[in-house]
């Protein structure tokens, strides 16, 4: 008896990844009393696949990646994960410290940008619609490119490689306590609303008790435990189910990279 | 029409231009026929359109009593193996030795597993050396093709030639690369062949006495155009 | 004389053509010279903060180089194993007819128009995240790429001999492995190796399937601007592409 | 006798490493056939959903083929300049001696051995972003690529007609152009043209250095699980592909 | 040991075996030399010996006063464009024309643009031209060389020497694949030459009677072992 986990790129490398996670994929297993292997992949496409094709049982996925896996392979979220006590994150656009921009986003025209790749709630997915609402084509407002990881956008911001990048809060603070970053080495320029943190996700077709185990199981971690077991700042679990990722879900039918759902 | 070959107004051109015009010989089952002209007469081009390595563009050519102008697919394969032949630039594989070279005259008849591994059956390899030894390269027998000097080329590629024991053995000029003491001992040999087992040699020389001491005939072929 | 005409015109036009598309091309990809030679310095300057090498971190590349290495071996191994009826097949010399060679060739089309990693997770859905789908995904594309440099080694090859060999009436396997096989074999070595060098060297496969690899190492050490990182996976890159170098050599000189 | 013993010996130890070595590879990439037999219905109904290509916007998509295909025709162009002399220099039959053979090999390999998108962010800091600083990339890489697959046809050309070109005592250069190139001249073409097909291919590069092209919007239809996207892309590249060895096969009966 | 060729006690051995053993003669300057002896007796080894495409065992070999055992670098470039060489198989390149082949003989003083460009000089293609019609090739000059026959062929490779215009012709039976009267006409051609301009001929032969018509000398060789 073997559940089989996966959790993609949320540090900079996946040796970094399985480190700062495998913790808690170990806690989780033991405290259901099964044997357990992780995966862990350099982005969300993987994963997806694995949970829409019945390869892989449980994922801890970016909203975003969340929202596709729900949409191709009918994954569901059962809870969602808690960062200093919240469930809810920011994305960011961040700039290099001396760019003089009053009017945001009208002054920033013509400036270098780089998005994260487009897996990415925080890096592309939340960015490209709050553009979209104010009538902005990031193509072509901005020198676009996309593709890059989000540490690799804080770190093209600070040696002044592009002028402004995406990111999100969690990432940059994170950056800046390992030393990665320097405080006054990019500076924020944009704040999103709140979003709702990374969901723990469960394949289409996982045993329904399982399910109530699973997340009993992870909401039952409290600050202490989860000290020992999650990735530093992570507190513990909320419940979770779809619907809490609507926002996510209308941010990308908004873009045109998921089409409206019909009606039921 | 039974057995040996039989040519009638044979004819091929390159790109227009005639390199075989109306070639005619009959060589008789069990008969040496030697073919001698200039070089650029179309030796070498009226033997290949007998074996079906070019094909012809009017006239008959009979091998065995097949007819090898009309043939296509299985039949023209089983047609062709029922022909030896000894190219005049010897197509040897370079880089196999002598007798894997022999032994590639029994290729068709050896099991796809030996010629993967390079395991002859003793048979083969036996009648492949004994081959061989009769062209005087019974010591040569395991450099490689590449490593052999003019002669001891040609010489293989008489030997694979002999050793696919085929009821025609079509040659292009065997001797050409050959001393007079070897060509002698290669033209007597397939002369014993045609009176021991029947053989029909068609063979392509340039040097009008050896074609007076070994052929029951010959057949003159005249250069199609003013070609020296 | 007019055939002669029509032809150098004919060649004046395709080379005004030629012409023409590169000054097209040369407009979409922004070549500017100028730029380039004044940027020189600052390349060097840039280049040169990947001094010294940072190995800090070595046991983990060399545990991902073997993983990779591992990975790109067998990968390799199956796409030859693949490439191997394929290529006769797929060769005009070859072919048994253009029926089977027009087919033949647009599957080793498609094999390499689809990219390792979408084979990849493709495989995903049948064998599950880990290197094994890496594995499949780099057979499947690199069965591709072997089979039509095989191929097209296999059309260079020396005619007499095979065609020695088809008048013994063998079959046209039998012909290829005794009269093809030697002449071709140092290229064949040479190419088959050369993908597995390209497969060692490959970055994205292996990640998407939660496989590793030291490509993805790479592509992160780039992505972060960690150039002593980079100058480090990039030296072990280097031995492992010298000594597959050299054994191709070393093979090639045997078959030669 | 005991030396072919000992040869016989020695091949069985080679065949036994060997096997070792592939066993502990099979271990490392969790090689397991019969999760792969189970799981290919799987794998077909999860391929399925491509199903139709969605070419809905199909005008960005062409744009973008039409920047990888002039970014990787210059590239490879550029490559193919730099290989041309470097490859007679590596090749073991044509280098002036072991001196020369032996630096250029290694420059062979250092240039395969960073990947093209290294080269090209290399260059960002001389040319800035942009699809230039990919061209350049691409060419560093594809000219070790390049040379090193020609160096490997040159050696296994024939060997006679440079010998009686050698005796008239011309350069190396024009005993190249005039007895070596006829030869090879097939053999050249097929993997240049192989070369640029890879670099039409490839996706990282260019998406590095904020050029765009084919292989990034591949990525990306595949990060966002849009299959039908993903179908239309590779069509596309399958075109391109297509084209490319239509190309070459046309190349390779022109130089037969 | 002005000109000419001078061979004393030349010896080569492939893998231990020997290919060439003591061999000695000499060919004065505008004389030609007949070299015979069975196949595989080392006639071609000599021959590549003294070109020095092969490195003797032992021995000295002297080429036009040159001592082509002891060269090497720059001084043994010079002395072999000294040489002329007609390959026993040709060594044609293959896809090249005739006239484009016939021309490789002035490879060294053709400008390398013109070589790139093929492009010759109007001078060199009426020579070679010239050279291809003494050798009754006129009307092949456009065919490729991998479209003429056998005899065609060679007869390009001692164009292609006579081209080149050098004091020394070493010649590996230059006319094996040629009928009698194409191998009359080049012998007496070479035989002219060394008449006419002094050219000294070495040349390998398989038919006696071609020797004596010809040479003013025979050196026999004999194998070095049993070889037939
Ligand atoms: N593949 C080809 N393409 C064009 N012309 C060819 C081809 N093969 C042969 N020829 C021409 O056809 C003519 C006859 O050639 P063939 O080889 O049959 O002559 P041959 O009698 O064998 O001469 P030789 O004694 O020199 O071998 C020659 O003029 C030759 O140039
Ligand atoms: N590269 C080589 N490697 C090994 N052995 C060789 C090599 N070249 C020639 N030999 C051997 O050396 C001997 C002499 O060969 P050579 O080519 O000089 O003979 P030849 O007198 O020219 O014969 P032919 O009249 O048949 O051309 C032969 O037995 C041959 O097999
Ligand atoms: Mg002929
Ligand atoms: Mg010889």
């Amino acid at each position: 008896e073997t559940l089989r986990f996966a959790v993609g790129p949320f540090q900079p490398t996946p040796g970094d990844t399985r480190k700062a996670y495998e913790p808690f994929f170990a806690y989780l297993a033991k405290t259901l009393g099964v044997d357990y292997e992780l995966v862990v992949t350099t982005d969300w496409a993987g994963i997806a696949t694995a949970l829409a094709t019945g390869q892989a049982d449980v994922a801890w996925m970016g909203p975003w990646g969340y929202v596709l896996a729900n949409r191709e392979g009918d994954a569901q979220a059962i809870a969602t994960v808690k960062y200093d006590g919240k469930p809810t994150y920011h994305a960011i656009v961040v700039g290099r410290p001396d760019l003089q921009i009053a009017n945001w986003p009208e002054d920033a025209r013509g400036l270098s940008i780089s998005f994260a790749d487009v897996g990415s709630t925080s890096g592309w997915l939340i960015p490209t619609w709050w553009f979209k609402t104010k009538g902005i084509d990031p193509r072509t407002f901005f020198k676009y490119r996309d593709g890059a990881s989000h540490p690799a956008n804080e770190i093209a911001v600070a040696n002044g490689q592009v002028d402004l990048a995406t990111d999100y809060d969690r990432n940059l603070k994170a950056m800046q306590e390992r030393g990665l970053l320097k405080p006054d080495q990019v500076r924020v320029i944009w704040t999103s609303e709140p979003l709702p943190n990374d969901p723990l996700v469960v394949r289409k077709g996982f045993d329904p008790s399982r399910v109530e185990a699973l997340r009993k199981a992870v909401v039952a971690i409290d600050e202490e435990e989860a000290k020992a077991v999650m990735p530093p700042h992570y507190t513990g679990w909320v419940p979770a189910a779809h619907a809490d990722y609507k926002l996510i879900e209308d941010a990308g039918v908004a873009v045109g990279k998921l089409k409206p759902r019909a009606p039921e | 029409m039974s057995g040996g070959v039989v040519v009638r107004g044979l004819s091929k051109a390159y790109d227009g231009r005639a390199a075989l015009r109306n070639a005619s010989l009959t060589a008789p089952r069990g008969s040496f026929v030697a073919l001698l002209g200039p070089s650029g007469a179309g030796k070498t081009t009226l033997l290949r359109c007998l074996a079906r390595l070019a094909d012809p563009d009017g006239g008959e050519a009979f091998v065995d009593g097949r007819p090898m102008h009309a043939l296509s697919g299985r039949a023209l394969k089983e047609a062709r193996a029922r022909i030896g032949f000894v190219f005049q630039d010897f197509n040897l594989v370079r880089r196999r030795s002598a007798l894997e070279n022999a032994l590639g005259g029994v290729l068709a008849s050896t099991p796809l597993w030996r010629v993967a591994l390079g395991r002859p059956r003793p048979d083969d390899a036996r009648s492949a050396m004994a081959a061989l030894d009769r062209v005087g390269l019974g010591d040569r027998a395991d450099a490689r093709a590449d490593e052999l000097s003019g002669g001891q080329r040609q010489r293989v590629a008489i030997a694979r030639a002999l050793v696919q024991d085929t009821a025609v053995l079509l040659a292009d000029e065997p001797v050409a690369s050959l001393d007079p003491d070897s060509a002698a001992g290669v033209l007597s040999l397939l002369k014993d062949l045609t009176r021991e087992r029947g053989l029909t040699v068609l063979c392509s020389l340039h040097q009008h006495h050896l074609a007076r001491a070994y052929a029951d005939e010959i057949v003159v072929l005249a250069a199609p155009e003013g070609d020296l | 004389m007019p055939s002669d005409l029509r032809r150098a015109l004919g060649r004046l036009l395709a080379a005004m053509i030629a012409v023409a598309v590169l000054a097209l091309m040369w407009q979409v990809a922004e070549v500017d010279l100028a730029r380039l030679w004044q940027g020189l310095p600052r390349l060097a300057a840039w280049g040169a903060r990947a001094w010294p090498p940072d190995f800090e971190d070595g046991v983990t590349l060399l545990r991902r180089a073997g993983e990779t290495l591992a990975m790109a071996t067998l990968g390799t191994l199956l796409g030859a194993l693949v490439a191997a009826p394929l290529c006769l097949l797929a060769a005009r010399t070859t072919a048994p007819g253009v029926l089977v060679y027009a087919p033949a060739r647009a599957l080793l089309n498609v094999l390499r128009g689809v990219d390792s990693f979408v084979f990849a997770l493709l495989f995903v859905a049948a064998v599950g995240l880990g290197p094994f789908a890496g594995l499949l995904g780099i057979a499947m594309h690199s069965a591709g790429s072997i089979a039509k440099l095989w191929s097209e080694t296999i059309e260079q090859a020396a005619p007499g001999p095979v065609e020695a060999a088809t008048l013994t009436g063998a079959s046209r396997l039998k012909i290829a492995l005794h009269a093809l096989l030697p002449d071709v074999a140092p290229g064949l070595a040479s190419t088959a190796l050369y993908i597995l060098e390209f497969n060692v060297r490959a970055s994205t496969v292996l990640g998407v399937v939660g496989a590793g690899g030291l490509g993805q190492e790479l592509k992160n050490a780039v992505d972060l601007l960690d150039s002593p990182r980079v100058f480090a996976i990039i030296l072990i890159i280097l031995v492992m592409v010298t000594a597959i170098d050299a054994f191709s050599a070393f093979a090639r000189r045997r078959l030669a």
